[in-house]
């Protein structure tokens, strides 16, 4: 039942309602002209009433606090409830983002703080924590190069190369950053295809955007040929730092060869996802891309001996790309994730890369034995790994959607699927370093089960879910019959 | 090893199972030369060290009575909102891919989508942008999109328009070659007028973009603005901030016609201030463009069996689809914070925001009458303005907020930074958070400052 | 599961270990002989493992937060946030109970003023705060009723009148407080039995411990003649506050008669239950009383002008019954009732008893009119009101136990059932005025269905519930085969 | 109406329903001439007004640096403990008499059971008491009904335990003429020796309490004492610091047979220091005499189907059944902060709990070193300690308290108000949360205090 549907007009969360002041002007100095005549059609309803409502809401919904949550290329780990309730300090909260630097040194010297662990864990020379999420350091990132060339005046190069694999994020931003888009076939190694990436490398090239491990759940073998190559040509290395989880600790994106990437604290830094968001994806640059950072980025200064923080900004980075959002950022975000990067420190970084790697190949392997066909049989799984169910669906009906759909019955979140675009019938599975054992078996004891079913009673789970709040949607229907927001027209 | 449940058997076993001796092994592919060597940052503390340390550092900020507005608003938020948005569940969900698994985060967005289109009196809403600046930059691109009538890559834009967003979407659309064109405003009202809009008449534009109230709290005339652009060929972007809609016309009753696209900042909706993020862009639109919206849209459907859920709509526009063609990049948005605001608006209703509307506008005129009783001290515009309002002060305001600053009062934003011509200006608002008692020490501070 | 058996031998949350500092001396210090030899079998689990665990188990709850939940007697109303939050406050929180007063202004305030309202909506003289829950709250005032009895020498009074619908806290206090218990029946329209009273008491009576709206659901008519007549006898009046829900503000215990009283903050004045407790029971008192208040109390004084709280004990009341908690009590639970006292004020107080009223009357009624016997028809609901389910059981076969167990699958709780004892198979149903009619006509609506159920299929409703996580229990194996701890033993 | 969902329209639909005019008709049964009049209390205020008081008020009390233990100990709790413990199911649930829908209640005081038992080394334990104090009254009346072999309505209670335990429990026991006798401790270990317990040797007593560490933080011979009361007929009761047992040898198994009841304060586990409630009385027993046990305890068993699943057991007890004969009044109990303590104890495990044990053992120790290097001070008694000290001051300890606590630093508590003998003595402790640089502070402090 909707919020709508349990409105009366007149009902009221009372205590909620502002004592408004004695003067009782109201409004009356603004002109009738500009003032609403209808009142909004929103919920009228008791405070009870919100609680209960959205309280029955969340308990329809898998998370990582209830289940095992194995979404390949989304690192559903655990989200420190400390980090939460950091970053929810009332001190924190009510930092106005425009306060005086006077008034904002506890908050800056997190940023600062942030700004000087991202460096060092990625290998990169400069960090602006600004962008909102994954997507948007992207942009940064390409901007950045784009800045790049354009200071040196190389306003040929109009393509950014991106392998098939890489996710939609990638080949919407090059287009968003005014670059054409050039893609790179991968070969059935998962690796990038050398040849192929030869060919397309030229004069127009800007630069390349990939990620290392790839979405195919496995390492670039070939990085630094692959770097050599591009940049040889006079492009760039953009690193989508997606899959970082794979490697932090172990690698750094500037060591592989990259100029520039973005860090997802919602995937790598345990911040949480919140059913969609927010996150924050800063970018990390190398020497050539210094000048071109997104403002603004928190500067430190010694006065009187004593550590004073400030913002910097145009006035400091004149070929900045500037500013990328209203204020600085997903500021709530990166306190989160600055306390998970103070809890885990120096010798917590790589355990990240090593027990998320531990836990995939493990899966991996115990999904082999089970018969399970790997996308990939003779790599190693990075974070995460592909299991293609194309003979499942080829001998018995049953596609990658469909035991997707049962296995959320058994309790377990489903896994990616059908991403990669080119692994057909394919499930992506990152079960994080976060996760014990007994959970790894447990969702590969279900997938036994499950194919068992398949072979069984196919139909059964064709039309799965049968535990959740609602059977399987209609998808077809949503999007033929547009049904956007409730109205009150079409409810009485 | 925080956060990482494997015992040393554990760890054993696994590896007997892969059938590798040492984790290490499984890092075999990876070229020797580019393995990382340690890390110069600090050891790991505990939960209480960081605790403490961030306490203390959240502390150090604390204490202030904050007069700053300039498109982030300090507003009450019922403790019941941040309570239920917390909820693991609510937390720590993905987006929802999985619609069957993920019904309580799809009908809180589909709730969320029918608020705001129902607070701007726009058709449909999507699922949220990153904040008010980028999705202005959202905006522009959308209407580029939309205007099928306009071949142009430009865009008028009033730079009574927030700096910030200005400056924001502009670093955001230049890549693609578009232009935002700025327009003048009337010195004495602090607005855009028709005279600052003529010269720009028959030239080929896909949008205007105007924003109610402006950034200096002045209230446009948004009805011949909008029948304006509309008249000569170009869609209207209208920016606008939610509390207000309880009070103003929405913007899809602006002219003849409405706007076309209404964007703004969600952070007033039960977001708190938080050093400027995470907040959330909300955008609407007409029904007809909606499939030039970026980001997400979530739709009503029925399951197998008739029951009413909700579910992914329009993946068609969106970038994990449509890849260089999609509407935009976004991929991750702000659902949580959306969520905080759909339980706000739920808790508030029309009438709770219209009070909270009220108040602001009540108590900024209130304490804009203590101010501009002190000698030297007047409002900059003649024009109506609403909850934020710009003050000129006899004296450098840069200095007069430093000083304030010191009796720990944040007195609003020092204007002649974005506009050289509002030399002394002080743009500041009081929300509904403030008592009689803060206004006046507002004023008696301001006037120890002025006699000093 | 239990989380035991979630448990790997060495598994750990480290980030909640302390660091212990560098002396590393540890506990050299101690015995050998005092120090314990094998580690406690608790669970070792990770802290994701623990947040996922114990969120699981909370959604295996009925809740105000997610449910109607009817308990009659419970008074099971919306638990404001905002008191929740702000008893949560860092500062309140931090305090240690033996923090020096001059650091304890801001929780002393609190205090004061909380015992301040709770002293005029009850027409007290005095109340203090220190009672954890009501039963501790009947202990003060049956201690007082004592305490003063002896003081005035009168040895003789060793009984405690008690009517029979009385909660099972009442004489089980009396006894703690040393006294005979005599119970006084009460007659078919739910009213004391005044001529069995008339006889019972006597030189013997210390008091009568009665709760009015009784828990017949109905206003006992002759309270002032109870009054007068205990009162005549030499006893004292103790009014058991669990029901105040149904008079606040309309009708003060002290106008009634009563020489003392407990206030069940965790009904009335909205303090979450917590699955069952903590709560708080203040007992106010009459002028006789007051010399016997148990401590500690918060005074307050004027010092140059300025309000200053203090702790008064027994310096300053001598002839407490002294204190009854380590500290001062239920604080946290304190602080909460106060948010919800201050935020119903004056204007709001008296509406609790108005819409409690009106919703247990208008559900009253609604059950009558489906066909539901009530078991005190010719009588007005108060906050709650009974109807048994007699004819179902010798008719159907189906009690009210069963009918209860039914409701649970429509997702409402169960009424209180079986309580008072003297109606047979009774369910005491008490809406609050919280909630809006939507939901207690779901309710009622519910409850036809069942009927309409047991009359077509008595055995489903008896082998009820069906969608809980368990199926109805044994709590005859309970019993006998007790099993009351996991133990490693046991499991492997 | 803050709180009350009614419209007017849902009003007058109801008393239609009923058949009467108005809400005051429902109250016609009542005598007029009780009905109240108006209130002097203040006018409700909103959401906002409160949380800005009580945010004023909370603050007021805090920025302190507290050294105070005797009973209630400031320990860091993660933050995951009242994040899981606020959500509204648990918060907002009753007492689990629907057991089919309580099932999470109902497991979590399984587990709650089990983990004291475990920790105590007892064979059972309830679902908790109000808290420590009154959990050592409601021992002592269990002792005595549950001591077949004594007649006497005497406990044994040594001065060593805490003064407000002692005066508490007498408050709760002296109404049914139960006596508890103090034992004196011997001057200089601070502790209960056989020599002060020899006078009561061959007398009828139900039971010898025992803490330990005892009040002083001193540790008690428990073996020995635990011997002795056995061999005198005495059940013996156990005081214990639940967070100690991580490192102390457990009631269960002192001396012979073990302690025959052990109760304690279970605030330690992850509950807030909160002006000292609500905290929880934690109490445990052997298997033979829990049916003397008062208080709810959880069973498990079956299903219908035999699937396992949790009850509410041996009734029996309770009030609610057996009224007068019940073996206390208690019903509501801390149930809340009980699952605050079974998620505190699952986070820190044995390992964990000995770590926090440890390292507020360590940071007392060296508080203790550097307070007593200055002139004057010293350490009152010669016997170990576990985690809590008595120092004696070379002046007034309630006048050195004063000043520090205007330094902000409270220093301890001044023990002379409970025990005249002990002049100018100070009982401190400092846990797991204080940092060195905490540690020198209060040196720091006390010397300059001294000196003056
Ligand atoms: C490989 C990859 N790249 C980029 C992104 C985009 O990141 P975000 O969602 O934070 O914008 C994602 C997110 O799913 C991703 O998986
Ligand atoms: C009528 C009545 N009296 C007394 C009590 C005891 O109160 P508490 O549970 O707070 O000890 C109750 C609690 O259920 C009750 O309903």
């Amino acid at each position: 039942m909707l919020i709508y549907e349990k409105s009366q007009a007149g009902r009221r969360s009372i205590s909620q309602a502002p004592i408004t002041s004695t003067t009782n002007t109201k409004v009356s100095d603004i002109p009738e002209g500009l003032l609403r005549k209808k009142k909004a059609a929103l919920a009228e309803v008791s405070e009870m009433q919100v609680v209960r409502h959205y309280t029955n809401l969340s308990r329809r919904n898998f998370s990582i606090d209830t289940q095992f949550y194995p979404l390949g290329s989304c690192t559903m780990k655990y989200n420190p409830r400390g980090a939460h309730k950091s970053a929810m300090l009332p001190g924190f909260l009510g930092r106005h983002p425009l306060a005086p630097e006077s008034q904002s040194q506890g908050f800056l010297a997190c940023m600062y703080d942030l700004q000087e662990i991202l460096k060092e864990v990625t290998g990169m020379k400069g960090v602006s924590l600004t962008p909102m999420a994954g997507a948007q350091g992207e942009f940064a990132g390409v901007a950045m190069i784009r800045a790049y060339h354009d200071a040196r005046e190389d306003f040929e190069r109009t393509e950014i190369l991106i392998p098939s694999a890489a996710h939609g994020t990638n080949p919407a931003t090059a287009v968003m950053c005014g670059y054409k888009v050039r893609e790179i076939p991968v070969d059935k190694n998962g690796d990038v295809d050398l040849a192929a990436l030869k060919e397309a490398v030229g004069p127009e090239t800007a630069g390349l955007m990939m990620t290392n491990p790839s979405t195919c759940g496995v390492f670039e073998r070939s990085i630094k040929e692959i770097a050599s190559t591009v940049h040889e040509a006079g492009g760039l290395l953009y690193y989508d730092g997606a899959n970082l989880n794979a490697i932090l600790g172990k690698v750094c994106p500037g060591d592989m060869g990259f100029d520039v990437m973005h860090m997802n604290l919602h995937k790598t830094f345990a911040t949480p996802h919140g059913g969609g968001g927010p996150g924050a994806g800063p970018v990390g640059v190398g020497e050539r891309l210094l000048p071109y950072m997104p403002t603004p980025i928190v500067g430190k200064e010694s006065v009187d001996g004593k550590d004073v923080y400030r913002w910097l900004d145009e006035k400091d980075i004149p070929q900045t790309i500037g500013r990328l959002s209203t204020y600085m950022g997903n500021a709530g975000v990166l306190l989160r994730a600055y306390y998970y990067a103070r809890l885990l420190g120096r010798e917590g970084m790589h355990r990240v890369a090593e027990y998320s790697t531990l836990n995939a190949n493990y899966m991996m392997k115990r999904c082999e034995n089970a018969g399970f066909e790997l996308a990939y049989p003779g790599r190693r799984a990075t974070h995460e790994f592909i299991i293609t169910l194309s003979s499942q669906a080829k001998n018995l009906g049953v596609n990658a959607m469909d035991f997707a759909k049962r296995l959320l019955d058994y309790g377990y979140h489903a896994p990616t699927t059908y991403f990669p675009l080119l692994v057909p019938e394919c499930w992506l599975i990152e079960p994080t370093e976060t996760e014990s054992p007994d959970e790894l078996d447990g969702f590969v004891e279900a997938m036994i089960q499950i194919q068992k079913e398949s072979e069984e009673n196919a139909e059964m789970v064709k039309g799965a879910p049968y535990n959740q709040t609602v059977r399987r949607l209609d998808d077809v229907k949503a999007a033929r019959e547009l049904d956007l927001k409730w109205s009150p027209a079409q409810e009485s | 090893m925080p956060y990482i449940p494997h015992t040393d058997e554990d760890v054993k076993a696994m590896l007997d199972t892969i059938g590798v001796n040492s984790i290490d092994d499984l890092f075999d592919e990876i070229p020797k030369d580019i393995l990382a060597k340690n890390f110069d940052i600090p050891e790991g503390i505990s939960e209480m060290e960081m605790m403490r340390l961030m306490s203390e550092r959240a502390a150090a900020d604390s204490n202030v009575s904050c007069f700053i507005g300039a498109g982030a608003y300090e507003h009450h938020i019922p403790a019941a909102v941040w309570d239920v948005v917390s909820r693991g569940e609510f937390l720590t969900a993905y987006t929802p891919y999985q619609a069957e698994a993920s019904q309580g985060t799809l009908q809180v967005i589909y709730e969320y989508q029918t608020n705001m289109a129902n607070l701007t009196a726009m058709d449909v809403s999507n699922a949220s942008l990153y904040d008010g600046g980028s999705g202005m930059a959202e905006a522009a691109l959308m209407a580029i999109r939309a205007n099928k009538k306009s071949k142009s890559r430009k865009v008028l834009v009033p730079r009574t328009i927030s700096p910030l967003y200005r400056d924001t979407a502009h670093n955001i659309v230049t890549n693609q070659n578009i232009e935002l064109v700025d327009v003048n405003f009337d010195s004495e009202g602090g607005n855009t007028t028709l005279e600052n809009l003529k010269q720009y008449e028959g030239e080929d534009f896909a949008a205007l973009i105007i924003a109610q109230p402006n950034f200096f709290g002045v209230l446009e005339d948004v009805n011949e603005l909008t029948d304006w652009a509309h008249a000569n060929g170009m869609l209207v972007i209208a920016v606008v901030n939610p509390i207000s809609l309880a009070l103003l016309t929405p913007p899809g009753e602006w002219g003849e016609s409405g706007a076309d696209i209404a964007i703004g900042e969600g952070q007033p909706l039960g977001v708190p201030l938080s050093s400027g993020g995470p907040y959330f862009g909300f955008i609407c639109c007409k029904q007809k463009i909606v499939r030039q919206m970026p980001g997400r849209i979530i739709g009503r459907t029925v399951d197998m069996e008739g029951k009413e859920g909700f579910t992914l709509t329009l993946q068609a526009r969106e970038q994990h689809i449509r890849r260089s063609k999609a509407t935009s990049n976004i991929c991750t948005n702000q659902g949580l914070v959306m969520t905080a605001s759909t339980i706000y608006v739920a808790l508030l209703g029309a009438d709770g925001l219209s009070l909270v509307a009220e108040a602001c506008h009540e108590n900024t005129n209130q304490l804009s009458v203590l101010l501009t009783s002190l000698e030297g001290v007047e409002t900059a515009f003649n024009r109506p303005v609403f909850h934020e309002q710009v003050l000129r002060l006899p004296v450098s305001s840069e200095s007069v907020l430093e000083k304030l600053a010191e009796a720990r009062i944040q007195g609003g934003i020092d204007l002649s930074t974005y506009y050289p011509e509002l030399e002394n200006c002080v743009l500041f608002c009081a929300t509904e958070t403030k008592t009689n008692d803060d206004l006046v020490a507002y004023q008696q501070a301001l006037a120890s400052v002025l006699a000093s």
